[in-house]
């Protein structure tokens, strides 16, 4: 038995959490420490999973099993295959910088009761997604998999609700009430999703007899298990719609706008980038691979609902007046993106989705860490409040437009690659949709320029006249993630080394060709 | 040889690194690393012509293929550079008139602090613009192509205080936006039909599959196209785009970023020339956008927007010699590279100029500057004798062969392109000449205070200064600034007679692009002769309007045409009431609908809930005895179920 | 008497079992009904006898006796000091204060009795197999044997208890004194510095006629005075006003009086009548 | 006659002490009521002993009154110290846990 790698990568953050959680309330400092420590050791052993990982080798590679709940066949099963690795390192690697970014999100207002220790519990929650998020990528046994995917929500909501911006433009009163709204909103929209998939999990007990992927797909493989159609396609519906939420699809959306609006940049870098992902994951591995003829028959109506996240999604970020809501609905379009590329059943549109996935992540995190430390400085979220912020605070600026043109995936940053597999992907197969996808492109552009010109240019107001630029904690955050999306963008062969065999498997479960060029040119 | 391609695009590449990224410490020196790097990148191509040429016409190409991109499951993206006579054209053209635009920056910014980074978006804009050309695939030129299209959004954009600068940008990088989808459709095409999107597949190919299919990669090319060159009816970008410092106007107008269209539509020559409806669309849209842009230079005032207008109308000659095919493509590119020496040699001029009148653009307010500035005044008036073609200039060469070639075209069509090729000659020799006569002719208009002019949106810079008035002191520019121009000047004179005597660019350029000798219906002398008479008329027209009488200080109403050309002949409040009110009003909406109908469902089914919760809440009154009935009641019934359960 | 309680039935049973299930019935019937926590207490111990002769019958001797002295020696016992403590004469109405209540009890009660009723009667429980043989070392032998060895765990576990019951009992019941108690000065001293009834409470109105605690002692105008009862009784609202009794009293023997003499002078006339004839 | 009746009046016993928890407010005369239903499941389980001619069922009936016993002491003794502190024995006086 060799060593238990994938067990480690999650449990060391679910320790480092306890451990943050317990410092005592005056030492605020050392547990930031510990939690950023904690969070680089995990990237760490991430970076281990994806060395120790052979693109060539099964399906299913550092697999580690042992019964659970025998009653019920459950598992405690992990393996990761080429997709589970790419976002376990995009988790792994977020973390960190997320930690770093919301290193003062959490002082609390007055140093009063002992036993108020807002800080301890910002960070110990922080790291107790990451564990969650990371361990539902791991896991392999359907089960296991629910509970990690539910469980996520109770941090979630306690660092939507519980933190919030530093200056609201509404005053602290309206600021918590609307954060509770928010967090509340989350929570119910996840749960409800979240149950009508825990029905679908125990039906498909009851169809499958098993929780493990590996055994249901063996007993699909050798003809011992048959779903009969409509049984397939409720259960594929009921998983679908726990991760159409937690996506967010159109019109399963509305949560998102609230939640990242109101919660801190940090953590709706959380949400955004690293929570969200696990539903997009949870599509291609389950719906996909559990499911394959259910997921050919919904395939017109979800790419429908993609194509109108897209559009939808970017329309409502140019309307939007407060910057973290644009960055959200952004979100949602981009999201879109991922589910029309899952489901447009070509390699490259799965590749593609994939690489979206981490792309997205780094990208909004740029975006919104910078718009985060922007909002910090002038204490509000409206467009409106800033302008001519690039004379005082280039730097600032400069990163600012360089995550924006990540958003709208200029060509030579990482999120172009992924985009355009994507539209590649689908138009091979559904032209129509892939065309009037395309326009999602020019609306990306229009409304990250819009808020670059409203925000960072024209004449300098007087509020942010003496706005100070990036300091150097702020500025170890932004340059690596760009460094990153420029390296992506520009090699990104290392990533599809990893996730093109995890593609081809799944497009073998849902036994699906690319089409073919009609016109075989001389390679 | 063929590693030196790449360093062709790394050194400017690494200069904008080094000046975006090195912060304050290099602004003392940021200037010379930027001109530095760029002269390297030229010398680099001087060296791969050289060698070039030392090989015959067939082994001339040189391919690179650095590392394999986007490696999925049959796409394969390379990042492989190709390089040929066509794109050796272009790499000298962008690299020498960039760097030229360097040296001529030092001086044209010194006043300015943001100087380095301006720099290192003009080396930005030089490693696009070659990655562009060089570039042996569509994804990869595509990559080029917005690059571009970042990069003139950060110069345009480049004085940002300005609010007139920052929305000219975001425009420009907006309607390129348009144009960028067209390329990405053209290239899902091209992979769908021919699972690859490297130039020499696909063009080898093209042949292979239906005419419907080229049709459409063709148009969708067509518009891509539209969008880099400011061709009707994306052309809205281009006069906005002289917000941008003049070197920048320079840069994009002369050498690089508008000739990339023509660039696309001679390299997929071989899709096109599969597609005749698609080179149909091609030439019209070129002949409209020659004669709109001609209309808009003689309206305008500024003499930077008269200076697009000709850009715009020059480019649309280019694009019409490019839909005409092999009897066009040669011509196309030669006057392009023609263009490209005159058009900077005036840009350059123009900047010089305003460098001279402290930023004044209003022709208006210029007048009799010719003594004042000679050296301008001289390079100015050869750029301008050859942009209208005057015999023996550059000019002259390739507009004449273009015209000939659009009269080759044949039946009803040859002669209506001929003929507006032809009233395109005349328009642009009006209003060069007007320009010319406006600025350095004619009394000294710009010693007595400005009156404030009737609503004319054109005219707001010169109508911002305000106060007492002091006049300007019209100076020769220093020599970093007129050097360049000296230099293009002779660029301009002799180019066209180098490239045209003896078909030696034909030669150079046909293994490419191929080459079919056009036939016009009638002989090539008569045409030379009615474009040189042409020529005259338009002279002497604007000889008589602004020669002859005093031009006015403040702009006359003007006809109901010249109000239409003076705001582009409507294309913004067109765009304006169509695109941005519609997107605005949209929008709204949209923001409304989500808040309401989306999110009100929900918002409706909780509070439902929340009712419903409140009223079962009455039954649970604390009086123990009530409890102790439903417990009861609920004993009762387990009895009455075990009964009914042993009954059936 | 050991074939007692076999499973033939003999008719002298069954006479008992009617007539003694009758009383059981009402006994039970009055122990809702009646107002008084008293009369209550006291149907259901005839109740519980009853049952004990039941217990008899069925040939559960030893339950039987446990029966007649645990409940109703001990436990009715118990039930009757509460009630003395809360109050004995304290009649509750049993007018219904939540809505529904009565008529929802009602209905349950007589869903379920039927529905039980009806369960027994398609139970088909014919056969009899009588505690013959089972009683046939004797009864309370046959019980000890299964409680020392089959029940013995659950036999332990009620002592068990048992113990605990009483010491709750005890720790609910018993009151805790907080502070020393009050010296007969420190009281008096209280008292004065309260300024209320500086004297020694007034005594109850003990007339002649009726020597009670629970009579208000009359102020001079005749008014009687809540303080002179004792403050539970007061609590209870058992104070009985005998403040209108004199007067009552008085304006009888005026009455009486006034017939007297309407029969005095009714007489009077026949006497004379009687004298005239002489 | 058939023992089974012992079983209806058993049943009949326990209705109505059932009934009386319901209807009554005074908290001794509930206690009584539970007592009867107590009383009522006994004589039903000592019948159960004759018909099954074992005696297990009245093990367990005295086990019942046991357990009764012990319940009557804390009931009472809840009852008591319920009176002290209320001044009342009335079930629907003891509503503090209501919102």
């Amino acid at each position: 038995m060799s060593f238990p790698l994938l067990t480690a990568t999650a449990a060391l953050p679910a320790l480092g959490a306890v451990a943050t959680a317990a410092v005592p309330a005056a030492r605020r400092t050392a547990a930031k420490w510990l939690a950023l420590l904690v969070s680089l050791a995990t990237l760490v052993l991430a970076a281990l999973v994806a060395v120790r990982f052979e693109p060539g080798g099964d399906r299913y590679q550092l697999t580690e099993s042992h019964a659970w709940i025998k009653d019920f066949g459950v598992r405690y099963e992990l393996g990761v295959d080429g997709i589970g690795v790419a976002l376990i390192a995009l988790t792994a690697l977020l973390i960190p910088f997320i930690v770093l970014a919301g290193w003062h999100d959490a002082d609390p207002q007055e140093t009063g009761s002992k036993r108020w220790r807002p800080t301890q519990g910002f960070f110990a929650l922080i790291l107790a997604v990451e564990a969650m998020v990371i361990l539902s990528f791991e896991a392999t046994d359907v089960f296991l998999f629910y509970i990690f995917f539910e469980a996520m929500l109770i941090p979630m909501y306690f660092l939507i609700g519980g933190f919030g911006d530093r200056a609201h433009e509404h005053g602290e009163e309206t600021a918590s009430t609307q954060r509770s709204y928010a967090a509340v909103k989350f929570l119910l929209y996840n749960l409800a999703g979240g149950l009508i998939m825990l029905a679908a999990v125990i039906g498909l007990y009851v169809v499958a007899g098993s929780f493990s992927l590996q055994e249901i797909a063996e007993a699909r493989a050798n003809g011992s298990l048959q779903m009969a159609a409509t049984t397939e396609r409720w259960l594929f519906l009921g998983f679908f719609f726990a991760f159409a939420v937690k996506a967010p699809l159109w019109p399963l959306h509305t949560w998102l706008p609230n939640a990242m609006g109101e919660a801190t940049a940090p953590v709706a870098v959380l949400i955004t980038a690293v929570v969200d992902k696990v539903g997009t994951f949870a599509m291609l591995r389950f719906c996909l691979g559990l499911f394959p003829e259910a997921s050919k028959w919904a395939t017109p109506v979800i790419l429908v609902l993609a194509l109108v996240s897209i559009v939808y999604g970017a329309l409502l970020a140019v309307g939007q007046r407060d910057i973290k809501r644009l960055v959200a609905y952004a979100s949602i379009s981009h999201f879109g993106f991922i589910v029309m590329g899952i489901f447009a059943m070509t390699s490259q549109g799965q590749s593609g989705a994939t690489l979206y996935m981490v792309n997205h992540g780094i990208s909004t995190a740029a975006l919104m860490l910078v718009a985060g430390f922007l909002i910090s400085r002038r204490g509000s979220r409206l467009i409106a409040d800033y302008g001519g912020v690039q004379k005082v605070a280039p730097v600032l600026a400069g990163t600012f437009l360089i995550g924006g043109l990540a958003t709208l995936s200029l060509p030579g940053l990482a999120p172009f690659v992924s985009e355009f597999l994507v539209l590649v992907g689908t138009f091979a197969r559904y032209p129509v949709i892939g065309i009037i996808a395309t326009v999602g492109i020019v609306l990306a552009a229009l409304y990250t320029l819009v808020l670059y010109q409203r925000t960072m240019t024209g004449p300098v107001r007087p509020e942010v006249s003496r706005m100070p630029d990036l300091r150097a904690r702020e500025l170890a955050v932004v340059a690596p993630l760009i460094a990153l999306l420029i390296l992506l963008g520009v090699f990104p062969k290392p990533l599809t080394d990893i996730v093109n065999p995890a593609v081809e498997h799944t497009m073998s479960d849902v036994q699906q060709k690319d089409p073919q060029p009609e016109v075989e040119a001389a390679k | 040889m063929e590693n030196l391609i790449a360093l062709l695009i790394a050194a400017p590449l690494l200069g904008a690194a080094v000046l975006l990224c090195g912060g304050r410490r290099l602004d003392a020196v940021g200037h010379w690393i930027g001109t530095v790097l760029a002269a390297a990148s030229f010398a680099v191509g001087v060296v791969l012509f050289t060698d070039m040429l030392g090989r015959s016409a067939e082994e001339r190409t040189l391919t690179r293929h650095l590392y394999s991109w986007i490696p999925v499951e049959g796409f394969r993206a390379d990042v492989a550079f190709h390089l040929d006579q066509l794109s050796m054209t272009f790499v000298l053209l962008i690299s020498g008139v960039g760097t030229l635009i360097h040296v001529y920056s030092i001086g044209y910014m010194e006043h300015d602090e943001r100087r380095r980074r301006f720099f290192g978006y003009l080396n930005l804009f030089l490693a696009a613009m070659l990655l562009l050309v060089l570039a042996d695939n569509y994804l990869l030129l595509y990559v080029g192509w917005e690059g571009v299209g970042l990069a003139s959004y950060l110069l345009i954009g480049f004085w940002q205080h300005k609010p007139s600068a920052a929305t000219a940008a975001k425009k420009a990088f907006l309607v390129n936006r348009v144009g960028d989808v067209g390329l990405s459709i053209a290239i899902m095409l091209m992979f769908t039909t021919f699972g690859t999107f490297a130039f020499g597949p696909v063009l080898a190919a093209a042949g292979d599959t239906g005419e419907g299919k080229l049709t459409a990669i063709a148009l969708m090319l067509l518009l891509a196209a539209c969008g880099k060159s400011a061709q009707v009816p994306l052309q809205s970008w281009l006069g906005d785009a002289m917000e941008g410092p003049t070197p920048v106007s320079a840069l994009i107008h002369a050498a690089t970023m508008v000739t990339a269209g023509v660039y696309l539509i001679v390299r997929s020559g071989a899709i096109f020339n599969a597609a005749p409806d698609a080179q149909l669309v091609v030439t019209v849209v070129g002949a409209v956008t020659l004669l709109f842009g001609a209309v808009v230079g003689c309206a305008k005032d500024d003499i930077k927007k008269a200076l697009a207008g000709s850009t715009m109308s020059q480019i649309g000659y280019m694009v019409l010699a490019a839909g005409l095919g092999p009897i066009g493509y040669v011509f196309a590119i030669m006057h392009l590279v023609t263009h490209g020496f005159f058009k900077a040699g005036l840009f350059l001029g123009a900047g010089s100029v305003m460098h001279g009148m402290n930023d004044e653009v209003d022709m208006r307010r210029y007048g009799g500057l010719r003594k004042y500035m000679p050296v301008t005044f001289v390079t100015f008036g050869l750029g301008y004798l050859a942009i209208i073609g005057f015999p023996g200039l550059s000019g002259f060469f390739s507009k004449d062969k273009i015209i000939e070639a659009a009269f080759a075209k044949g039946g009803a069509e040859g002669w209506i392109l001929g003929g507006a090729a032809l009233l395109g000659a005349a328009i642009t020799a009006y209003y060069m000449t007007r320009v010319m006569l406006m600025t350095f002719f004619g009394e000294e208009r710009w010693r007595d205070a400005p009156t404030p002019s009737p609503a004319e949106s054109d005219v707001e810079p010169a109508a911002e200064t305000r106060g007492e008035y002091t006049p300007p002191h019209p100076h020769e520019s220093p020599s970093s600034m007129t050097i360049p121009m000296i230099v293009l000047a002779f660029g301009s004179v002799f180019a066209g007679a180098f490239f045209g005597i003896g078909d030696r660019f034909l030669h150079w350029l046909e293994p490419v692009t191929g080459h079919a000798h056009g036939h016009p219906p009638v002989s090539a002398l008569t045409v030379t002769l009615s474009t040189v008479v042409v020529l005259i008329v338009g002279v002497a027209i604007a000889w008589a309007q602004y020669g002859r009488r005093p031009v006015p200080a403040v702009a006359p109403r003007g006809s109901l045409l010249t109000r239409a050309a003076r705001r582009d002949l409507l294309q913004d409040d067109f765009n304006h009431v169509v695109l941005v009110r519609g997107g605005e009003h949209l929008t709204r909406s949209l923001v409304y609908v989500d808040h309401t109908l989306v999110d009100g469902v929900v918002n409706g089914t909780a509070a439902s809930v929340g009712g419903l919760s409140g009223r079962l809440r009455k039954l649970q009154n604390g009086y123990a005895r009530s409890y102790a009935v439903s417990m009861f009641g609920g004993a009762a019934v387990l009895v009455a179920a075990t009964l009914l359960m042993r009954a059936v | 008497m050991t074939h007692i309680a076999a499973y033939a039935t003999s008719t002298g049973e069954a006479f008992q079992f009617w007539v003694l299930g009758t009383v059981a019935v009402i006994g039970a019937l009055c122990t809702v009904f009646m107002k008084k926590a008293v009369h209550s207490a006291l149907c259901l111990a005839g109740t519980m006898i009853v049952l004990a002769v039941f217990y008899l019958a069925n040939g559960a001797y030893f339950l039987g006796i446990v029966q007649i002295v645990v409940y109703t020696g001990a436990i009715m016992m118990l039930f009757l000091f509460v009630v003395m403590l809360v109050g004995v004469t304290a009649a509750d109405s049993l007018k219904e204060t939540i809505r529904g209540q009565r008529w929802l009890a009602l209905l349950c009660g007589l869903g379920f009795g039927i529905l039980l009723i009806a369960g027994i009667g398609n139970a088909s429980l014919t056969e009899f197999n009588g505690l013959g043989e089972a009683n046939a070392g004797g009864n309370v032998e046959g019980l000890a044997a299964l409680i020392f060895t089959k029940y013995v765990f659950a036999f332990e576990l009620t002592g068990a208890l048992l113990i605990t019951a009483a010491v709750g009992a005890m720790v609910l019941t018993h009151r805790e004194r907080t502070e020393r108690a009050k010296t007969q000065r420190e009281l008096a001293e209280q008292r004065v510095r309260e300024g209320r009834q500086v004297p020694p409470l007034p005594a109850p109105g003990v007339y002649a006629r009726h020597n009670a605690v629970d009579i208000a002692g009359l102020l001079p105008d005749g008014t009687p005075s809540e303080l002179t009862v004792n403050k539970t009784l007061r609590e209870r609202g058992q104070i009985r006003d005998v403040s209108q009794d004199a007067i009552n009293d008085l304006r009888a023997l005026e009455q009486r009086a006034a017939d007297r003499l309407e029969r005095r002078g009714a007489v009077r006339p026949a006497e004379r009548a009687e004298e005239a004839s002489k | 006659m058939n023992p089974v009746n012992y079983l209806y009046l058993a049943a009949l016993l326990f209705t109505i002490g059932a009934t009386g928890v319901l209807i009554r407010r005074n908290a001794i005369v509930v206690f009584m009521c539970v007592e009867l239903m107590l009383n009522a499941c006994n004589l039903a389980l000592v019948a159960f002993s004759r018909l099954h001619g074992n005696l297990d069922g009245q093990i367990i009936a005295f086990f019942t009154m046991v357990v009764a016993a012990a319940e009557v002491v804390v009931g009472l003794a809840i009852i008591v110290s319920l009176f002290r502190t209320r001044h009342s024995a009335s079930v629907d006086d003891a509503g503090l846990m209501k919102l």
